[in-house]
């Protein structure tokens, strides 16, 4: 916030003060190629056992996790937990429209994620706008951001749905196809483009992981 | 009631008192008055709850009318007090030392009409936006649908409708033929 | 002692492998107990083990300077040595370790050792989060040591040896040896400082989800959260073998160990689960307090 | 217990820390942080373990819904009004649907007024169970997040089998109600009651007679009782500091003013305070639902004829519409130039006051581990801060 109303801050991480080179990674994500065949299906099966959300409520979808979290619907069952920090988390859930503030910290939030990272978007308003159509602050289509693996219709999308989700997101993992990370990476350049073209004020580096 | 709008009306010249519910007035003073009024009712009259400061943008009249809500929990009475400002010059004085959270709605107004509250704490920074580059947004010539679809990429497959018509087409099909 | 050395490091290894294994199932049936008394079903009893194996399989990670990896290498050392000089079954040559080697006081310093070499990584992250939970986590830690150290020293009165095995022989031959019923003062203070030690509720100040989440391990991913993890299996482990060993008598196969262990960590739950957490001051003050009092009677019960 | 009260730091006197001496650290708390409400962010200035300065950033969950519902028509607004506060969408609907009642001058149904009365008591009571658990969660104690939310569940049932919906119902709609009772539903409602009223004497015996959560909330977060004017703070944490201010009673809307009730008032005005006044009222909010069931009208229309909702157009006016929500004073204040798209619409809401600047002053000098716990005792929820 401090730095927004000095100097343009460089956008390239070439650009950044000595002193913070350091705390930001200086080279573009990689694609990684997926180990043999026998190892990542079971590398696959143990990563869709166990899904880490990311507990960033981004939207007004984040009401529905509590619920899905306690005992009625109760998702560690599944193998599904809460986890409060991106390094440590696996699944983003996207809960409903993001505004464009709240994009710059997805995107950034996403970015830290280790890698394989799965992205769940909640609600109609993920998927093409939903009832904020017209609205000057809420960005449409949240794939043109960040790859998405799994849209979950509605508004809200129920508890049963989000489960119902979960487990199409576990068939996705399971069948090698959530590939979200690599998908990132080979279109780094057009996702950077679209997030500039919404984040006007974009005063973080290009690569902060 | 009365002797309020009286009273009001006799010290600043308060006008187009009205009573729209027996709990609920509205009253219009001069914008220069208007921190004085407020200090009296808060002070005098015992209307110390401040619930909500707002603008309207009266583009028509090229003004923006102001509209503060004091309560009085003692008769269970609020009222709304109106000023008018003028649009393109909008500058408004600051009662943030009236009420402790008066500088919010301060903040809100500046960053979603324009108007300016000099020496309100934080006024300057933006409040819900973040790098906003357009024009206030809450002003009625800024259009949110234009902004939208020149900004924010959109999913192909949409249709826009307009009810009135759809309907008539979908469900009264001979009403046209 | 006729065994030869290369025979004994077979041992502890498969000793090691089975405690690892324990511990993960003993977390995961801890977790199932939980959502029990919250009224849910809760997670499969191998989750723990897919967790390890999904960490270990993340494609990158991060890293912020050697000490950043070195930091769960410490705890993993701390650990494993916590365990390596403990016997976990008493008479048993398998699961004798290398209790010859060391005495009480050794098995104490690991037990902080890896806390330390935590502390030292994880400042390296250079998340605020990651530096508070240290702070916190050693303050918390001098805090329960007093009342810890207390019951050692008493219990070491009592038998008049710091080498675990002789503590653990002395108490063969029926409950009314444990040092549970001859010095149960002791085993009071201990247990409480216990409750700090494995970071439940009304302790767990340091991973604190809702205040600084989650403290120390903020920044590690990956592999090292998987090293982390594994951890925190043999740790867990080894901190009730200790305390089998030292108050409640040994055991002298595998099943008693796995039950007498079992009930110990269950007090855990079962506070964690009734009381909310402790702020930092508050928790220092209630070890400084009435524990420390209760190990300080224990003491001056053991010698007299 | 005694209690403790926090140092009193008149509004005015911000001093700013200097940063650049080396001896306070800035922590961001939020958006991303699970102790935080809903999806705004805390600038925390520390100094050791106790905060020094704090700012309020919100924002992050802006639609611009005062913008949009000048774009769309008075009807068309309805399903909208009820997205801005996710945990209870009644009060939006009703203060909405109220105000265009007014300005149009149309009278509801009795039976309408019970249903819409019914309506907000169990949403406010699915609401206080969401926060009691999240107040619990706050110092740590998940399991009895784990309690109320199922219990919240419970009520978003009876929402479902009589609205249709489990989050936003659009049940009130102007004129009236959008359904009639279903056949059983009473019966449910009271099953529901009997089984949340014991699970809530559950969590009053683990959460408010517990040492340790006395430890942390008696004496946090405590109110002078001359903030809540020079703040305008509403609701519970005004009741709290032992003001008598309940709008169901002042402003009598609804069928309140024929239910038998009294307002709980407190007087510590701290965090512990707060909480038990809450439990009281979801206790009495459990009677008023017994109450409400006993009153209601069987028989009568439910919904008052609207014109066309196409062409709706009603009459030029402004006028503001309060109702008491969990956490205090909710109110919509709308302008119409007599067409059929309203002017303004522009909504009050009390987290606005609570988590912004009273938030801001409260903080200072409380441990950074007790700044979660505090936020969610003053119940805030960002949604109607930034609309």
């Amino acid at each position: 916030m401090s730095d927004k109303k000095g100097k343009p801050v460089p956008l390239a991480n070439e650009g950044l003060p000595p002193g913070e080179r350091g705390l930001f990674c200086d080279a573009p994500p990689r694609e990684y190629a997926p180990a043999a065949k026998i190892v990542e299906d079971f590398w696959n099966w143990a990563r869709s056992q166990s899904l880490w959300i990311l507990g960033f409520g981004t939207g007004c979808g984040a009401i529905e996790l509590r619920p899905l979290m306690t005992s009625r619907y109760d998702m560690y069952r599944f193998g599904i937990q809460p986890r409060p920090t991106p390094r440590q988390s696996s699944v983003f859930v996207i809960g409903g429209y993001a505004s464009v503030k709240t994009l710059k910290r997805i995107v950034r939030s996403y970015e830290q994620m280790m890698g394989p990272k799965f992205v769940v978007a909640l609600g109609s308003c993920t998927i093409n706008g939903g009832m904020y159509w017209d609205s000057y602050n809420t960005i449409k289509r949240i794939d043109q951001y960040i790859p998405v693996d799994v849209y979950i219709a509605g508004c809200m999308p129920r508890p049963e749905a989000l489960l119902a989700g979960f487990q199409e997101l576990k068939r996705i993992i399971r069948a090698g196809k959530a590939e979200g990370q690599n998908l990132y990476a080979r279109d780094f350049e057009r996702y950077k483009a679209n997030q500039k073209r919404v984040i006007k004020d974009w005063n973080m580096p290009d690569y902060n992981w | 009631m009365r002797e309020l709008a009286d009273m009001l009306s006799g010290r600043y010249g308060a006008r187009e008192w009205h009573d729209q519910r027996k709990d609920l007035s509205s009253v219009t003073v001069d914008a220069s008055k208007l921190r004085d009024v407020l200090t009296w009712l808060r002070d005098e009259a015992g209307y110390a709850h401040l619930a909500f400061a707002t603008a309207v943008d009266e583009i028509e009249r090229k003004v923006f009318r102001l509209t503060y809500t004091v309560h009085n929990y003692g008769t269970a009475h609020g009222i709304l007090v109106h000023c008018e400002i003028d649009r393109d010059r909008p500058v408004m004085e600051s009662i943030h030392r009236l009420w402790g959270q008066a500088w919010t709605y301060q903040r809100e107004m500046r960053e979603w009409y324009g108007i300016d509250f000099p020496g309100s704490p934080r006024v300057d920074e933006e409040f819900v936006l973040e790098g906003w580059e357009g024009p206030p947004m809450m002003r009625r010539d800024f259009d949110s649908l234009a902004y939208s679809d020149a900004t924010y990429a959109e999913r192909p497959g949409r249709e826009t409708r307009d009810p009135a018509a759809y309907m008539k087409e979908k469900l009264y099909p001979e009403a046209d033929a | 002692m006729e065994t030869g050395i290369l025979v004994r490091v077979g041992y502890a290894l498969v000793s090691l492998f089975v405690i690892t294994n324990y511990g993960l199932l003993l977390i995961g049936s801890m977790a199932r107990i939980s959502a029990k008394v919250q009224g849910r079903v809760g997670q499969p009893v191998w989750q723990p083990y897919i967790d390890i194996v999904k960490s270990t399989a993340k494609r990158n990670s991060i890293g912020h300077g050697v000490m950043f990896y070195l930091g769960p290498v410490f705890r993993l050392a701390g650990g494993v040595g916590t365990y390596m000089f403990i016997p976990a079954v008493y008479g048993s040559v398998l699961f004798r370790n290398f209790s010859d080697s060391g005495d009480l006081l050794l098995v104490m310093y690991f037990i902080f050792f890896g806390q330390l070499g935590m502390a030292l990584g994880a400042s390296e992250g250079g998340h605020p989060y990651s530096a508070i939970g240290v702070s916190r986590g050693l303050a918390q830690m001098t805090a329960f040591e007093v009342p810890f150290a207390l019951s050692v020293i008493a219990v070491a009165i009592q038998y008049r040896t710091l080498d675990i095995t002789a503590i653990v022989a002395a108490q063969q031959g029926g409950f009314w040896n444990w040092t549970v019923a001859t010095n149960p003062l002791a085993v009071a203070a201990a247990l409480i400082a216990f409750l700090g030690m494995s970071m439940h509720n009304p302790f767990s100040i340091v991973i604190a989800p809702q205040e600084i989440p989650i403290g120390p391990p903020t920044e590690y991913q990956s592999n090292l959260l998987g090293m982390l993890q594994t951890n925190r299996a043999i740790f867990n482990g080894a901190k009730l073998v200790l305390y089998m060993n030292l108050y409640f008598g040994g055991a002298t196969d595998v099943v008693t160990m796995v039950v007498k262990t079992f009930l110990i960590y269950f007090i855990n739950v079962f506070v964690g689960q009734a009381f909310p957490r402790f702020r930092v001051d508050q928790s220092i003050r209630f070890f400084l307090g009435v524990p420390t009092l209760i190990g300080i009677a224990s003491v001056i019960i053991a010698a007299i | 217990m005694s209690r403790p009260k926090t140092p009193y730091v008149a509004p005015e006197e911000r001093a700013v820390p200097d940063l650049d001496s080396g001896k306070y650290l800035v922590m961001w708390q939020g958006p991303n942080h699970p102790g935080i409400t809903g999806n705004m962010s805390l600038r925390l200035v520390i100094e050791g373990d106790s905060v020094v300065d704090c700012e309020t950033h919100v924002g992050y969950l802006h639609r611009g819904f005062e913008k949009l519902m000048e774009r769309r028509l008075w009807m068309q607004n309805f399903p909208l009004v009820c997205r801005i506060a996710v945990p209870e969408p009644d009060f939006n609907e009703y203060c909405y649907a109220a105000a265009l009642e007014e300005l149009a001058g149309i009278e509801v149904p009795d039976k309408a007024v019970w249903l819409r009365t019914l309506s907000l008591e169990m949403i406010r009571l699915a609401s206080f169970l969401m926060w009691i658990g999240g107040q619990a969660g706050a110092f740590g104690h998940g399991t009895i997040a784990q309690w109320s939310v199922t219990m919240r569940d419970y009520v978003l049932d009876l929402f479902e089998e009589l609205s249709g919906g489990r989050i936003y119902h659009m049940y009130i709609i102007p004129g009236g109600v959008r359904a009639d009772v279903p056949p059983g539903f009473l019966r449910h409602v009271l099953e529901t009651m009997t089984v949340v009223e014991q699970n809530l004497k559950d969590i009053e015996l683990v959460m408010f007679h517990n040492a340790v959560m006395k430890m942390r909330a008696v004496g946090l977060g405590y109110i002078p009782p001359d903030w809540v004017d020079r703040y305008g703070i509403t609701g519970p944490n005004a009741r709290a500091a032992g003001f008598k201010r309940d709008l169901r009673k002042d402003r009598g809307y609804l069928a309140y003013p024929r239910l038998s009730f009294e307002p709980v008032v407190g007087a510590e005005s701290d965090a512990f305070e707060r909480a038990r006044l809450r439990l009281a009222e979801m206790f009495q909010g459990i009677d008023l639902i017994r109450q409400i069931v006993d009153f209601l009208p069987s028989e009568g229309p439910f919904r008052e004829r609207l014109p066309n909702p196409l062409h709706w157009k009603i009459p030029a006016g402004e006028t503001y519409v309060a109702a008491e929500c969990t956490r205090g004073e909710y109110g919509f204040y709308v302008v119409s130039d007599g067409g059929d798209k309203p002017r303004r619409v522009a909504v009050r809401g009390p987290s606005y006051t609570h988590a912004v600047s009273v938030m801001e002053r409260l903080v200072r000098g409380v441990n950074i581990a007790d700044v979660a716990g505090l936020m969610v005792s003053l119940h805030t929820y960002p949604p109607e801060i930034e609309r």
